[in-house]
């Protein structure tokens, strides 16, 4: 969706505050806020990129005036009650429960996103390829800055979950995932910096060939 | 915080009472266990952080067969140095050179290599860095005190997908005879994302 | 720039609401936003592209936070604010106050935007143009969403102030303007509703041939 | 508000306080008349408003050469008619037909004819309508109650410029023989911006 977290080339945001010596968290319930997501998560009703979409899909008003962790917890509160995580009798604990010894072995391992695709690559590196035109209504990880514009592949990745469809409960839909490298001035015209390139990783279906 | 008890004086954080109330919630229906939250914290806020990367960094200036299997395949090279897991499944270096400066960022949300940064500080996160990271970099830069010079390209990876990027700094110079253990006092945070430059040694007779 | 008001094709808004018998305001300090920002307009120390530019240089957060007569007040604050009109000593009344008495006169006159423009039109009706990718840091009046794709030229309009230059203090710049049409296709490919054409009026240098 | 002193039950509004604040600042300068600012809101809260716009509606339906003329130069022809200036300075009228339907919008700002229309809706301000009539009209259209057969085309005009639109909407049938005065009464705004048709006349029998 061309939602309030696209933001490549959108301006009047400011400058960038950089900040030295940053604690890891800002306040105690900021850590509160990752350890809640992440458990919850772990029982296993949403993915990542079903995640991704509820955070994006936040009041543009809303998502702009929260700092990253409220983001996610106004996310979280979304998706506990699309699963229905607190509604009706239910047993307790939940099966999958993330208990403290599973900790180090489950954030260790982390989640495997790649996947076997049969087919044959449709792209290969150096091929010339147009970011497609597309304006979907769901998630998608192809930002709208690129769209239309023609790049470079420059490397295959093999077969990843496609989140456009993982997104919305329709299955993994594995797709080959490309890294696709585009000069300043396609994307930007005369107003790019100059000797600026800019990649994205794209997944098959979001190129085509130019 | 002044002092410890903060709600005598203060009204409550709003965020504050809305995370810990869901927290309960989630608790009382068996749904997570506080002591997990705890495990996470503990994880990221003391075991898990950029120092990672600099010794990963460290190695690659001075193991050349490590830097060659940091291109070929980061992920099993950033393993063997016991750091991998969740957001760092699937790993690439991107190495700096004369020629070319490497900058990461997510547009989309904020996409970051967890098990050898830590997670990402406030700005990486932040509307202006996201937007303007890919169309004016250089401008990005130099709020963060760093100007290239203009024969230096400068790519920008956008994290779309679930590849999380590592940038390898130049080695600075002045460094000849140093180890790993030092250099790695040298790389910052912000090198290994593209926003900054390692720190280069202090003279001895600093 | 491409700031919040730069809206077309933007998701994550909700419904449209309409009203039934709204009213003209629907608080009082709303009509007093209206007359102050048209009064203190009255002035001459800004034009209405430099006003426009006021109003989407607001923070983001801020921008979709607000109702049309709050942007319009922040906005009225920053150039008051930037051209210093309550700073110091000054004369009083203002040379150009608006009084009562002027008003039916100043609202039924308008500001007229059109200019001669002495060299010949680039473009004619029937022409096909794309819209520049272009990203100016400052005004425009091109959006995004049809940057980079072909429409065709249905009207031309003879010369106008452009918005770019007005703006900034730079003058009036008149180049001439054109309706250009595009396909609903050719702006949102795959997604676009069936049956849809779209127009924007855009000065000559928004345009080169397709 | 339930009575006239609401400071009393009720803490101030803050965007009130703020307006109420800047017009004394500036009248105190002697930059604004508020006599000024009172006659300003009387025309558009009294005068000009869309009637206007239906009375020139309900012209174009009875008089085929000031029709002809709306087309050929709106300015001229609406001006005929006592109504011009502010936001209408360069009028264009566009004509529905059975095989398009005309919406206008304003996606940068919220531009408006207001000699005809008056001052512009909530609604039409509303970032929610200035993102998706120009990718999705027939949803928006759905939202106020109007749905087109599919074989209609859909022209959206966005107000970029300084040129300002008036819908003409087809003329319902059963009217055939009304005047203008009670064809006018069946132009609403929302027809003239679009998102309606105008209302078709009452059955005598009803």
């Amino acid at each position: 969706m061309n939602g309030p977290q696209d933001l490549g080339g959108a301006m009047g945001f400011g400058p960038v505050r950089p900040e030295v010596d940053a604690p890891v968290f800002h306040a105690p319930w900021e850590a509160r806020a990752l350890g809640l997501t992440l458990a919850a998560g772990a029982l296993g009703h949403w993915n990542i990129d079903e995640s991704r979409h509820a955070r994006e899909s936040l009041p543009p008003a809303t998502y702009y005036a929260s700092t990253y962790y409220e983001i996610w917890i106004r996310a979280l509160e979304a998706l506990i009650d699309r699963h229905a995580l607190l509604a009706g009798e239910a047993p307790a604990p939940h099966p999958r429960r993330l208990s403290a010894a599973a900790v180090p072995g489950a954030l260790g391992a982390g989640t495997h996103y790649a996947r076997p695709v049969a087919t044959p690559a449709r792209f290969h590196p150096g091929d010339r390829v147009r970011a497609r035109n597309i304006h979907p209504r769901g998630h998608t990880r192809l930002p709208r800055y690129v769209r239309g514009h023609v790049g470079t592949i420059e490397a295959e990745h093999g077969g990843f979950i496609l989140p456009d469809a993982h997104a919305h409960g329709l299955g993994e839909a594995p797709e080959r995932l490309y890294t696709v490298v585009f000069a300043g001035a396609a994307l930007w015209g005369p107003d790019a910096e100059p000797g600026l390139t800019v990649s994205i990783d794209a997944w098959e279906s979001y190129l085509e060939p130019a | 915080m002044p002092h410890d008890h903060p709600h005598h004086d203060a009204p409550p954080d709003p965020m504050a009472e809305r995370v810990r109330r869901l927290e309960e919630q989630l608790t009382a229906r068996g749904l997570v266990d506080p002591a997990a939250i705890d495990a996470i914290i503990e994880t990221y806020a003391e075991k898990v952080g950029p120092r990672n990367g600099a010794a990963v960094v460290a190695r690659a200036w001075t193991d050349p067969d490590f830097a060659e299997w940091l291109r070929r395949d980061a992920t099993a090279a950033i393993a063997s140095m016991g750091y991998a897991g969740r957001q760092g499944e699937h790993m690439q270096a991107v190495f700096n050179s004369p020629e070319t400066h490497n900058l990461v960022v997510c547009t989309l949300c904020s996409c970051y290599p967890w098990p050898v940064l830590g997670l990402p500080p406030v700005w990486y996160k932040s509307p202006a860095y996201r937007s303007r990271a890919v169309i004016e970099p250089r401008a990005v830069l130099a709020e963060f005190g760093l100007d290239l010079p203009p024969e230096v390209q400068i790519r920008v990876w956008d994290s779309t997908a679930e590849l999380r990027y590592l940038v390898i700094p130049m080695r600075p110079s002045g460094t000849e005879g140093m180890g790993a253990e030092d250099l790695a006092a040298l790389v910052t945070r912000e090198a290994m994302i593209g926003t900054g430059v390692p720190k280069t040694p202090e003279r001895e007779s600093a």
